[in-house]
């Protein structure tokens, strides 16, 4: 079962290779560039190709990031979810170094990109991929000259996401929670699946080495502890956890526990696989008069109470790629065609609950088809909105304890929200 | 807009922003604005590069060709010549307008439409506007004339039954001095004898002599800047005049007759340092060897290429190589002494020389070198990139075919290549090898032997393993029983369930395929008949298969579990050896259904 | 005869493309994939023809560009190289010392050019020379145009002060 | 900065003995620097160089890195020990590195532990010697460094012990008790090698309580696999195909997560079809029937053909819901969309196997797009439905002529299918150089011309009616499969064997 990949590849969007790191000697470059390009030329699109293909002996497995593939060649039975999540952490490492990764920003910093391969992989296996730890001791080159005098003990030890020895004048936590809500409605207008992605996102300004404990109103929880719960208390089907909190300890009490990384991260995220009423419901009709014009009628209706407003509110409509002139009403907000999504985009900045708003659209089409145009895909509509001061869920944010042995005061801000996640309407 | 594309990092992004561009030009079309009709036009065909749709550009292009102005025609019908070709009924609408420009006074609109004309004209276009290109070869405009002459290239590629009416205009092109009407005139006589034997006849008669002085003029030529390449005046139409004569010379000995000096000269003057000097000879080269040309002619010709073989470059190595195909029909002695550089080609680096190189190795295989060159390909098979194999496997196997009447050394050759190469030979041929092997009784028993040794040690060859348990299934008793062993054998021990177990393991192999396991299972009933002990093992492995979701297997299984469970009395005569496939009947038929094996 | 005519860049964008024989979008799309991939990725020092689906192309480096003929497999493979160098002279001399962003920027002065060279995929004039006046003549002749409906707006504009 | 400037030597041609040599002796001093930066650099580089003479040189800094004081230079140490075993097996037992290695796994550092592990699996899988048993001593050590180690070291961690096999059903519990919590990790990879090991160890449980209850607990994370990138969520989908065919409870209420969206890769779209058929039940038939229906009118051809045979599949599945699920087929096939009529023909034939004698009202329909098909197991289909229904089509006989003309030009696929259907109607001849087509005609010739009755008896022998076929998958296969969960194995639903290839050529040895 034992398996790692034999080389690690970054190549550009043709499928030249750019960088590659060889662990093992027993794959070519020019053997995965020819079996990457041929790939590409095969199937026309790349996005659209399976990402673990056998070729030959070797086992690829990719991934794209902007203009870059990243690629690793093996020939063993290696772990490929361990594989394509760590060339996916990659991607985020050089984005943390580069800003953005594409094959620009790797040109310019080969030396670094080295550095970092050797560090994040060895003979073919992960190894480290915290990008906030590695910038301590791997530094592009304006501060090369500086010599480190050895790996930040992150990088061996327990707490392998925080240095220590950090310094704040003012501690703060800032503990965003976000609830993406999915949804799925078919084309006979029934909900086929909804579920509610939350996600803890914190940014920690702190000294030291904090202990920090979440208490929410976990409905497991409370029980246990013998409190009421009516109510006030929910159950989260399925939480992860940030690397940092103690999974033994909250199998065992449901503690949330952690010291948590410096900076930005998730710290947890959840799923509610109860069914939910769509906040925003959206209805549309589409007549095709010919060949020559086609008619859109759409209702949009908010499904919340009065007291909540959604704000950036985006309902895309699908339209026929040959489309042309536009002429649009709306009882609200406005609508601008967006022919690079093939869809009409209609914007209502502010959307207060319990209201309805109407949008009526004509195009026209070319009298002359395109006689070997594939059929075009039905594409659903999608919508997009923000719920500030709102969860599905109702999850709660009881208390956030924070313990250093300074002995500090931080200050913990809770903010809540809720968001269209994966919303999708299809049509007839 | 350009910019904005070329600053596109990944295709959702150009696409994004070509759509985009695309909706603008489609408001623009439905506001009728004139002015930005050739712009917008412009950016459509950059679109259409790209691979992108501009069907709702169309109709634009007709009706910047309709406008009066030669900017607007020009762009119109550049506009229709990228973005709608002959298949599309749009391109109907243009006939009015064509026609009208085809008799315009401004002769360069005439020669816009005529150029559009024969680079995407329909047969019905190409029948409706042939009276207007034919009377433009009276004009004396030598612009216009030789794109008429090329414009009725197509028309008579379109609509044979035309050609008639271009013979003569065509021939008396020959007589005038202007090279571009002269190289025209030469190709439309060259199509016109492709397409008609009327007209070749007809040029035979009237041009050959013209051609020679034409031929001998631009060869003999003082230096001519105008038409100068590396020292050679015109090698455009050198090369052209050669080609026409190869056409007319062909099978005709007084017209070759007439050629044989100058193709001499040619063939000895011209210089080979260049490339234009070289394609020239090349074209020589292969006039020589199409006509009826003298024997003199041919060994200069065959010299030509031997230098060829031996140049450093690749290109002409390759071109000697494809020359060489034809050669053997002229002289194959004089190619067999390329012999050893040819098969060195087979293993060059060069695929295209690779290929080119096989093809003619195929050529040159005869009784007394097949044996050599098989042994070198099928050991290079072994060394040969994946990409090549495949080619490689065909050939190897058409080679051996040929000579299969030497039955043991072809045997062991496609034995050879079904370890190496098994996945890689295509169905015919494993099928004429089991003809064959039927085909010679005092081999059968080696032949399954070797076959047995085989399996045990390449078993992801799919048609070797198909091979094999056809023959275990049919010659199983000799595989026991050691029957007619060869002198070059070591001899082996099978049991009966060492033979089973073989077959049993093709049938359950996660890889085989439907038609391996159906064959596996037709060899097992025949086993259950040839080993009678292991009968009641064979039944329950093929009753395994009797829920098979494959229909073929479980009809087999069933059938088969019916046959040795039940009709014991019947079941020997069933799979008693199976009647032979006549070689020679089989050959017939083959050679029938298979008109020339070389095209692949 | 020639099938077509591709120009195709070192990252493999095309730069311009002509079909003398019949290809639908989809086909052409497939055969410039195919093609763009198997030559790119040919060794500098190998020979510049490719057997390709019964077919030959003879294709040409220049700098940055290939130049890619699809011929018929009888046809003469040196001689296309010398007619794709023939239209490179003729594109240099045009755009003197042409580069790609030439072909980029204007791409329809390419096809105009390519359009005295070749017709019906047959070659249409061996005189660069003869190829150059023409293709200066007919831009002329839409410079006149232009200027004489500036001239007239002009007059039109006069008119209506 | 010496070190710095090394790392990008790795490979290396033949014939560089002596620069090498060179090279090496500077390593050597670096292994000694007093950064252990620089001495874990020195040491990983050396194990970069293969080349099979100079391996020697690499053993003492190799033998003092691996008892450094820096947990760095030891875990870098121990991953070095996989290299040189790679290079010189038997150079790496002589010299004692497998105990070093060994006692690695007791180290205070989880980091160390972790490489350790991973470099030890590797080295067992590469030898036929026992050399890293999993002693009931080392599974609870190394369940202990896994609540510290980094993600990536407890992937190796969780990998290495899915090899462990309990005593019995009370360690085994034990076991899985200490790895649930794993399953609440935000890396998918940590997630999928702990339900791995979860799933190994539920074969050894007797309890079904306690087997329901990780049932329970497994399907959420598995769920929320399908939210992480679409690659993993193909990795994901490829294990849940398997995990399905054992476990088939885990996730059987959950089928809607696995309906598609509109913006899911066609990969994805694929593996999800393929799930959605083996969770389809009389409770959600309907709903799934709606989705494969939509599906089924989408573009992608590929998809398309899968969404109509899914239909199928489930008319074969759910004996209750098969007359639903055609009459969707009928549906499709008045659209004549051609590959949709094809793919449904294919399906029905094995509807008609699974269920005789029901559903041949629909004979006729089918009958209409007769002239439609191209496709050889369409054709074969077909045909095997007109010689399996003869006697209740008028015109049988002339249907089967009628394939009869061009029988020389078909595929073997059709030939086999209409020489079975024309024994049955009483023909036979059969002109062919196929091995397999003539042995199967001459068999039947002779057992026509022997005794029809027999004949008859063998033909029409009662065809047992086909299973289900949405769990095809050989169960000591399965197991196999289970056994590699996470890996590419699983991914390719291939034993290991049939594509780990060892290509060793890359050591030189001048």
């Amino acid at each position: 079962m034992a398996g790692a990949v034999s080389a690690l590849f970054l190549l550009d969007i043709k499928g030249r290779v750019l960088v590659w790191r060889d662990f093992r000697g027993d794959v070519t470059a020019i053997q995965a560039e020819r079996f990457l390009t041929k790939h590409i030329e095969k199937e026309g699109d790349p996005e659209s190709q399976n990402p673990v293909v056998y070729d030959n002996g070797v086992t690829y497995m990719f991934i794209q990031h902007n203009n870059v593939f990243l690629m690793t060649a093996s020939r063993q039975n290696c772990n490929a979810a361990s594989i394509l999540l760590f060339l996916h952490r990659v991607v985020d490492v050089f984005k943390h170094y580069f800003e953005e990764l594409e094959e620009e920003s790797l040109r310019d910093n080969f030396v670094v990109v080295y550095e970092l391969l050797d560090e994040m992989m060895d003979f073919g296996y992960p190894q480290y991929t915290e990008a906030k730890i590695l910038s301590e001791f791997i530094k592009t080159d304006a501060y090369r000259m500086e010599v480190t005098q050895r790996p930040p003990m992150a990088v061996t030890n327990a707490v392998s996401w925080r240095s220590e020895g950090i310094r704040y004048k003012k501690n703060e936590v800032f503990l965003d929670v976000v609830e993406s809500v999915n949804i799925l409605v078919n084309s006979n207008g029934q909900i086929i699946r909804s579920d509610v992605v939350g996600a803890l996102k914190m940014r920690t300004y702190l000294s030291g080495m904090p202990e920090c404990k979440l208490g929410l109103n976990d409905r497991v929880l409370l029980e246990a502890q013998g409190r009421s719960t009516k109510g006030k208390a929910i159950d989260l089907d399925d939480i992860k956890f940030h690397q940092c909190v103690r999974l033994a300890r909250f199998e065992n009490d449901r503690t949330i526990s952690f010291i948590p990384p410096d900076g930005a991260f998730d710290l947890m995220t959840y799923r509610l696989s109860t069914q939910v009423k769509p906040l925003i419901w959206v209805e549309a009709q589409v007549e095709k008069h010919s060949r020559s014009r086609i008619e859109i009628m759409v209702k949009a209706r908010s499904q919340f109470k009065e007291r909540s407003t959604a704000t950036n509110v985006e309902i895309e409509l699908p339209v026929p790629v040959d489309a042309t002139n536009p002429n649009v009403r709306t009882s609200m907000g406005s609508a601008t065609y967006a022919p690079e999504n093939d869809a009409l985009l209609w914007k209502i900045k502010s959307f207060p609950g319990g209201k309805e708003y109407m949008l009526r659209a004509e195009f026209s089409l070319p009298s002359i088809t395109d006689e070997e145009a594939a059929p075009e895909r039905k594409a659903p509509i999608r919508v997009k909105f923000e719920i500030p001061y709102f969860t599905v869920s109702g999850i709660q944010v009881r208390y956030l304890k924070i313990i250093e042995k300074s002995g500090y005061q931080a200050l913990p801000w809770v903010r809540y929200i809720t968001m269209a996640g994966e919303y999708e309407l299809r049509l007839i | 807009m350009i910019r904005a594309i070329r600053a596109c990092k990944t295709a959702a992004e150009e696409r994004g922003v070509v759509r985009k561009e695309c909706a603008a030009i489609r408001a623009a079309i439905s506001e009728n604005d004139p002015d930005y009709r050739h712009r917008n036009l412009a950016k459509l065909m950059f679109i259409h590069m790209l691979g992108y749709p501009t069907h709702f550009g169309q109709m634009e292009c007709l009706k910047l060709i309709a406008s009066a102005g030669f900017p607007e025609k020009r762009i119109g019908y550049l506009g229709l010549m990228l973005l709608l070709d002959e298949r599309q009924e749009v391109l109907m609408l243009v006939t009015n307008s064509l026609k009208q420009d085809l008799n315009h006074s401004n002769q360069y609109i005439v020669g816009l439409a005529i150029c559009a004309l024969g680079n995407i004209c329909s047969a019905e276009m190409a029948r409706d506007l042939a009276p207007e290109v034919e009377r433009l070869f009276q004009t004396r405009d030598p612009n216009i004339k030789k794109k008429a002459a090329l414009c009725s290239i197509r028309i008579i590629r379109k609509v044979p039954d035309l050609s008639e009416n271009f013979m003569s205009p065509a021939a008396s092109l020959l007589k005038e001095k202007h090279h571009g009407v002269l190289i025209a005139g030469v190709q439309l006589c060259t199509e016109l004898c492709k397409a008609s034997a009327e007209a070749l006849d007809y040029l035979r008669k009237n041009c050959t002599e013209v051609l020679v002085r034409i031929l001998k003029d631009v060869s003999n030529s003082p230096y001519a800047p105008e038409y100068d390449i590396a020292g050679i005046t015109d090698p455009f139409l050198h090369i052209r005049v050669l080609r026409l004569m190869r056409t007319l010379g062909q099978g005709d000995a007084d017209s070759s007759d007439f050629m044989n000096d100058i193709l001499a000269q040619v063939a000895t003057k011209t210089e080979s340092n260049k490339n234009a000097g070289n394609a020239i000879l090349y074209e020589c080269v292969e006039t020589i060897m199409g006509i009826e040309a003298t024997s003199g002619l041919r060994v200069l010709a065959i010299n030509i290429l031997g230098r060829f073989l031996s140049n450093r470059d690749n290109n002409i190595r390759y071109v000697a190589l494809n020359i060489l195909m034809k050669a053997i029909a002229v002289d194959a002695q004089a190619v067999q002494r390329h012999r050893a550089t040819i098969l060195e080609c087979v293993k060059d680096s060069d695929a295209s020389i690779r290929k080119r190189a096989l093809e003619l190795v195929f050529l040159l295989v005869n009784d007394t070198n097949v044996k050599p060159i098989t042994k070198d390909l099928i050991e290079y098979l072994e060394v040969s990139d994946q990409e090549f194999k495949g080619d490689l496997t065909v050939k190897i196997c058409l080679i051996v075919e040929k000579f299969s009447h030497e039955k043991l050394w072809y045997i062991d050759q496609m034995l050879k290549v079904l370890i190496e190469a098994g996945n890689f030979v295509k169905d015919e041929i494993w099928h004429a090898l089991v003809v064959v092997i039927s085909n010679a009784p005092d081999l059968h028993g080696y032949t399954v032997r070797s076959l047995y040794k085989a399996l045990q040690n390449s078993c992801e060859q799919e048609s070797l393993v198909r091979v094999a348990v056809w023959c275990i299934g049919e010659y199983g008793e000799l595989l026991i029983n050691n029957v007619g062993v060869l002198d070059v054998e070591e001899p082996i021990t099978v049991t009966e369930s060492d033979a089973v177990d073989v077959v049993e393991i093709s049938l359950k192999r996660h890889s085989s395929d439907i038609t391996t396991r159906a064959m596996s299972l037709i060899a097992l009933l025949k086993l259950s008949s040839r080993f009678p002990p292991c009968s009641e093992r064979i039944r329950e492995i093929i009753i395994q298969q009797k829920g098979s979701l494959v229909l073929e297997l479980q009809q087999r299984s069933l059938e088969f579990n019916a046959i040795i469970q039940k009709h014991q009395n019947i079941k020997s005569s069933l799979v008693e050896r199976m009647p032979v496939l006549e070689e020679s009947a089989y050959h017939n038929k083959k050679a029938a259904s298979a008109p020339g094996n070389l095209s692949e | 005869m020639i099938h077509f005519v591709l120009l195709i860049s070192r990252q493999g964008k095309v730069r311009l493309t002509k079909w003398y024989s019949p290809y639908s979008q989809k086909e052409r799309s497939k055969v410039i994939r195919e093609l763009s991939g198997v030559i790119l990725s040919r060794g500098p020092k190998l020979c510049n023809f490719i057997e390709w689906r019964g077919y030959k192309v003879v294709y040409k480096r220049y700098a940055s560009l290939y130049f890619c003929m699809c011929i018929d497999a009888d046809d003469n493979e040196l001689e296309v190289l010398e007619i794709i160098h023939h239209f490179v002279e003729i594109l240099d001399r045009y755009f003197g010392s042409v580069c790609e962003l030439d072909l980029i920027f204007n791409f329809h002065k390419a096809y105009y050019i390519l359009d005295e060279i070749l017709i019906a995929g047959e070659l249409q004039e061996s005189s660069k020379k003869t190829v150059t006046r023409l293709i200066a003549a007919q831009d002329s002749l839409v410079e006149t145009a232009k200027e004489q409906a500036s001239s007239i707006s002009n007059m039109i504009a006069q008119a209506t002060k | 900065m010496s070190g710095h400037d090394s790392k990008y030597f790795s490979t290396t041609k033949k014939g560089e003995i002596p620069e090498l040599k060179e090279e090496l002796n500077s390593q050597y001093k670096d292994s000694q620097d007093p950064n252990p930066l620089i001495r874990a650099l020195a040491v990983r580089t050396m194990g970069c160089i293969r080349v099979d003479k100079i391996t020697e040189y690499l053993c003492d800094p190799l033998q003092r890195c691996l008892k450094d004081d820096d947990p760095y230079v030891r875990k870098t140490a121990s991953i070095c020990v996989a290299k040189l075993y790679d290079i010189n097996a038997e150079l790496v037992e002589d010299r004692g590195f497998l105990d070093t290695l060994k006692d690695l796994i007791s180290d205070n550092n989880p980091m160390v532990v972790a490489n350790a592990v991973a470099a030890l699996a590797e080295i067992q899988e590469n030898s036929h010697m026992p050399i890293f048993e999993i002693t009931s001593h080392t599974l609870s050590k190394l369940l202990t460094a896994l609540n510290e180690c980094t993600e990536w070291g407890q992937v190796f961690i969780l990998d290495a012990l899915s090899r462990y096999k309990a005593a019995d059903a009370r360690e085994a519990e034990n076991i899985v008790e200490r790895v649930t919590p794993r399953l609440q990790h935000a890396n998918c990879a940590v997630v999928l090698s702990a339900v791995k090991m979860i799933l190994q160890q539920m074969e050894l449980i007797t309890s079904t309580d306690v087997v329901r209850n990780l049932c329970k607990k497994m399907s959420p994370p598995l769920v929320t696999l399908l939210s992480a990138e679409p690659e993993i969520q193909y990795v994901a989908l490829r294990n849940i195909s398997l995990i399905v065919q054992r476990r088939p409870t885990i996730l059987a209420h959950e089928i809607k997560v696995f309906f598609c969206k509109y913006n899911d890769p066609i990969y994805v779209k694929m593996e999800k079809l393929e799930i959605m058929i083996k969770l389809a039940s009389d409770r959600n038939i309907d709903q799934v029937l709606l989705e494969f229906k939509e599906y089924a009118t989408e573009v992608d051809v590929d998809f398309v053909r899968k969404a109509v045979r899914a239909i199928g599949r489930c008319a074969i599945k759910l004996e209750r819901a098969a007359e639903r699920c055609i009459s969707v087929l009928l549906e499709l096939i008045k659209i004549k969309v051609n590959y949709v009529v094809q793919e449904a023909i294919i399906v029905i034939k094995d509807i008609f196997r699974r269920y005789p004698n029901t559903y041949e009202s629909i004979i006729a329909t089918l009958c209409e797009s007769l002239d439609t098909l191209d496709e050889p197991e369409a054709k074969a289909s077909m045909i095997w439905i007109i010689g399996e229904y003869a006697e209740r089509i008028d015109n049988a006989d002339e249907l089967l002529e009628s394939f009869l003309e061009t029988f020389p030009e078909e595929p073997a696929l059709v030939q086999l299918q209409l020489l079975t259907a024309i024994t049955v109607l009483n023909h036979a001849t059969v002109e062919t150089d196929n091995p397999d087509l003539r042995d199967r005609a001459y068999i039947y010739w002779r057992l026509l011309s022997s005794d029809p009755e027999a004949a008859k008896d063998v033909v029409l022998a009662e065809k047992p009616v086909i299973s289900d076929d949405s769990n095809q998958l050989d169960p000591s296969l399965l197991d196999e499969l289970l056994a590699n969960i996470a890996t590419l194995s699983s991914v390719f639903h291939k034993p290991p064997d049939a594509f780990v290839s060892r290509a060793k050529s890359a050591v030189s040895r001048p």
